[in-house]
């Protein structure tokens, strides 16, 4: 019997695919062109104390491989979330990821206590990791000791598991992941975006209005994939791995490196119906590679056979 | 909104890097309001990666033929440019609210102004408001005489004055020299051309209007936020700070939205 | 009369282009291709101590817009370099910069002192970046104190000025820059690769055999565009710009990011006449798009327009 | 070295995800030593970015054409197979050292043992061989009858055994096995094929050699390093102690290099 089903601190998915947190919306446009449910679970938008009205267009560019973007973390706020777009989600039987994001440590442990004690978030994704914010966000992903205080905080108020969402913009991933662990961290999401750049030539000037942008896509999967495999070697706490999936195979890659889930973030634009899409496909070729358990292959590039299946790796 | 990878029935060059592309399939007839747009994967895999946006010129109900008009910018509408009849495109749509036609009355008019490729989305709102019964003047500004198209096909619609920026056609100037020019009141206007023309063509207007934005994007369905824009001070009300060009436009009523 | 001339420190080139380190040898196997004359200047492989075997392979995986490298800085050692590499170099009337890296900082100090002794080598380029190596390298690359250190002692026996590599895996890429400057760097290269990693689903491992490796190509060149547009504007000596370079337009945006010359690498696989044929169409798209100066576009984006021309930048 | 855009006048398929492709130009007159390579860039732009190194199979000199016969693996392989009559490739080449054959005399006999995709540049070589009046004992492996190729054409230039793992054309077995039951004394043999394959030959074989390698490449010009492989012991001497399988090999004498 062939099992896709992944069960982490707080999300007992069907599948180990979901949408990454800012491609997808709240879900109700995605929820259009598909039924949600086929989704292992959904992130959702970054949320802030606040509403906030994000950065000035162009916010995205192309770029070989991949993109960029600015959207400067644009949400309706807490107070609308809980009351109009989380409720939507109700009618889902999935786990609900909520990223959340701000700009002092005060921001994070509102905004996290609050979602928190909403029956239908299942984890929460701390995002300090956003490249597009200039207050707050970037610091917090760079210095361990700061990701740490933060987690502790946030642990501290949560009522469901705590993922930390970890910049790849860092000398050195491993300490982060590490002092986050030490600091209770339940899980983490790896990577955010690259800090990324394209400028026009015919004016000299950056594409994107906020000049820089978050670089995700194809592009930036061989470094989601060292950064993962690094990683996952020293932690115990499960990875949900994201950066440049765009087909079945990338998902296996992920979890070989040592992902014990996926998101799935700009192959979303692509094709609209990616996740359902890659579920299948993912399914299909667990199939023609003999794998019986999605479980059993995570980590597999470094461990050694025989102890592949564990808990979460 | 469907995913479709539809066939390429005919791709002519029809001006200076413009292309005209007629494209079937059964996603056409779904295709039925004027001033929305298709989100084309060019290319299998990666290069380039993302969609591009092209308005819906014209559609054959009957035939399940679609119809775009594209300039060769950059990458995408480059390898578009060179797909052959027979080839097939992976299309996205029909996306976004079109241009509203409900209000206008027989025996009323509407003036249409358009400039390069924001022309191609007037055609297929020309044909829907002259079956109406509705009288067109149409204003469709190009930069030279070897830029202009559909210049015919919209004579056989309704009242057409060209301009072109260096008076190699038509009128010599923007569009707005031909609004000024225009002697015949209207009820409505529509607008779709790069965005200082949109601005110009607002201040000059002496009716409502509806105009169509070009904005960069990502997702093309509403849930990235690449593609927003402010609502005006006076339109904000108790709704949303902001509209998403991809799917409550790219038609906004002139005035609702910061352009 | 339109220039394409550029003079750094140590380099009087007839164009911005040159080949980068690792990328072109010591310059033979293109030399049978067209006239290296042709070029702006060239940049050898990295020279060490001793002969290095470098890491097994497979050294390269390609990955979506880049490739993976581990070559390990396999090289004949500064011996051969000197007595057979070098001297075929003398022919040309191009300046020469030698790549230096090494495990430990008397490794750099004594490579740098030979080569900077050699009539033909007009420049130093220390290589503090390659990811490919156990010891050293990566260490000197990311802590801004090492790499000042490291700069200071081989300025001190350098005879020939001494441009630094840096390293795109650090935090903060800016103070790695300034405290390079201040230690007397006399220019920078930027960037060498970030790490990375493919694994192969079939076997479940790694496909390079040294596990990681470096990411280079168009993938890449969103990091490098924004890199070098933060570091250009707070540092005094001149860029030499590379990541991904596979047009002219892309030379374009490294110039109008900050960078006084580029370096080419990847795209001279793809392509064996990669350098002449930028070279030709850098001019073309200057008559096009009005450049007289080519020194007159460096750092367009962030510059006001009046101060476009100056001395490196 | 010449990088060109050859011209495909043939592309067909002749076994179990093989395909053949003939192509055209100038730079194919350059192709004369059985053994070199070419290193096609498939796509224009990025997808894929590298280089495929494939083998010459088959050269006409008077009609400039080449032959290429090639699996369809990945990316690039799966692209080539797509490309039509009349589409061009772009063509670094002819690269590398390929299989000498001035010392083989007229009456000797050459032992050819080649695998899978390892078989084509044994081809050209048979055909070089044959015309010099050297006696040719074949021997290709392939993994079940759907994945044989050349089998035919191989006949018309000597003594072919055909070898399958699983016995489903010809003898049941490896190449080796196909070795084992020669009887008659060859002078050189000459071989190529997946590295287990070669290291299996290497052991069984009675004369001297040459073995092909497969390597992955950067550049495919000597340049990067990618591709080197370590000398053996006994053949460094004052030497390097490493070979470039694209510009030293990707020929090299067997125990050359260590495989
Ligand atoms: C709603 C809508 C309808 C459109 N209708 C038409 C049409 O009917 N005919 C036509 O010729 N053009 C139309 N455009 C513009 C068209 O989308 C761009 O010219 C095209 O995307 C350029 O792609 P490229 O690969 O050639 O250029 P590149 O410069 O390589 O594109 C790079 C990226 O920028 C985006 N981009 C570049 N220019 C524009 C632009 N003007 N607007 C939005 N995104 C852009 C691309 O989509 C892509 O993501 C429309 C745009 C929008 C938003
Ligand atoms: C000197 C030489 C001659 C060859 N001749 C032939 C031939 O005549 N017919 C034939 O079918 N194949 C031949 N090969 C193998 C052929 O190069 C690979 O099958 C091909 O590169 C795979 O590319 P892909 O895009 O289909 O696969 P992908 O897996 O997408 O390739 C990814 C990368 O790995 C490299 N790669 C993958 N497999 C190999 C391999 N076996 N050897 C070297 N690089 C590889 C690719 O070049 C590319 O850079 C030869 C290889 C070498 C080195
Ligand atoms: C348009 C866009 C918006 C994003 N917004 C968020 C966000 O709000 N919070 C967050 O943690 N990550 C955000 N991300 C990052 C993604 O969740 C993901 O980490 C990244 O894009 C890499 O995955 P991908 O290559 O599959 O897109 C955003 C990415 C994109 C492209
Ligand atoms: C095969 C290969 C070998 C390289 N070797 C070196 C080296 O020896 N020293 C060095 O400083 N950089 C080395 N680099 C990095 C390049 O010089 C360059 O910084 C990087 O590849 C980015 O440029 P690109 O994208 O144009 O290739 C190497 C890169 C490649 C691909
Ligand atoms: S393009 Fe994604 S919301 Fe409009
Ligand atoms: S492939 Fe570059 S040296 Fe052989």
């Amino acid at each position: 019997m062939k099992n896709l089903r992944v069960v982490l601190p707080g999300l007992s998915m069907k599948n180990p695919v979901m949408p990454a947190s800012g491609c997808f919306g709240f879900g109700q446009e995605y929820g259009r062109f598909y039924d949600l449910n086929e989704l292992g679970a959904i992130t959702v938008k970054a949320v802030t104390t606040d509403e906030r009205p994000g950065n000035p267009t162009p916010r995205v560019a192309e770029v070989d491989g991949g993109m960029l973007n600015a959207i400067g973390l644009q949400n309706p706020g807490l107070d609308h979330v809980t009351k109009h777009e989380l409720p939507w989600l109700e009618k889902f039987d999935i786990p609900v990821i909520v990223n959340v994001a701000g700009n002092v440590m005060e921001d994070y442990i509102h905004v996290s206590k609050q979602l928190s004690s909403i029956k239908n978030v299942s984890a929460i994704e701390l995002n300090i990791s956003c490249p597009n914010v200039k207050v707050g966000g970037i610091q917090f992903g760079s210095d361990p000791e700061i990701a740490a205080e933060l987690t502790r905080k946030v642990k501290a108020v949560s009522n469901v598991p705590v993922y930390v969402k970890l910049s790849p913009n860092v000398s050195d991933i491993v300490g982060m992941a590490k002092a986050v662990e030490q600091a209770g961290a339940d899980g983490l999401s790896m990577i955010n975006t690259l800090v990324g750049m394209k400028i026009d030539i015919k004016t000299g000037r950056p594409v994107i209005a906020n000049k820089t942008g978050g670089l995700s896509g194809p592009a930036i999967k061989p470094v989601a994939i060292r950064m993962i495999h690094d990683v996952s070697q020293v932690v115990k706490i499960p990875i949900i791995g994201m950066g440049g999936i765009h087909c079945a195979d990338d998902i296996l890659e992920f979890l070989m490196a040592g992902a014990s889930a996926v998101a799935i973030g700009t192959a979303n634009f692509v094709d609209p119906f990616a996740c359902p899409n890659l579920i299948k496909e993912l399914s299909q070729r667990m199939d023609e590679l003999g794998i019986e358990d999605i479980n059993s292959i995570v980590g597999r590039s470094w461990r050694s056979c025989e102890n592949v299946t564990s808990s979460w790796h | 909104m469907i995913v479709e990878d539809l066939l390429i029935t005919e791709q002519k060059q029809i001006a200076d890097n413009i292309f005209m592309m007629k494209l079937t399939g059964n996603s056409v007839s779904h295709m039925d309001s004027p001033g929305q747009f298709i989100h084309l994967k060019v290319a299998d895999g990666i290069d380039p990666l993302l969609r591009r946006p092209i308005s819906i010129c014209d559609v054959d109900a009957g035939s399940q033929e679609l119809k775009i008009i594209y300039r060769t910018e950059g990458k995408g509408t480059k390898q578009l440019s060179e797909k052959k009849v027979s080839d097939t495109v992976n299309v996205l749509g029909p996306l976004g609210e079109g241009f509203p036609t409900d209000h206008m009355e027989r025996g009323e008019t509407a003036l249409l102004v358009g400039g390069g490729v924001g022309v191609p989305p007037l055609y297929y709102l020309a044909k829907k408001l002259a079956a109406k019964g509705i009288d067109l003047q149409i204003i469709l500004g190009f930069r030279s005489e070897k830029d202009v198209f559909l210049e015919e096909e919209f004579k056989k619609l309704g009242q057409v004055t060209v301009t072109t920026e260096d008076g190699s056609r038509g009128l010599k100037g923007y569009v707005t020299d031909g609004m000024a020019q225009l002697d015949v009141p209207y009820q409505t206007y529509y607008t779709c051309g790069p965005t200082p023309m949109l601005r110009a063509v607002q201040l000059s207007a002496k009716s409502e209007g509806y105009v169509s934005l070009e904005e960069r994007m990502g997702c093309g369905v509403g849930a990235c936020l690449a593609c927003v824009c402010d609502v005006a001070e006076d339109h904000i009300g108790e709704g949303k700070k902001y509209r998403k060009a991809c799917s409550d436009g790219p038609v906004f009523i002139a005035g609702e939205v910061i352009i």
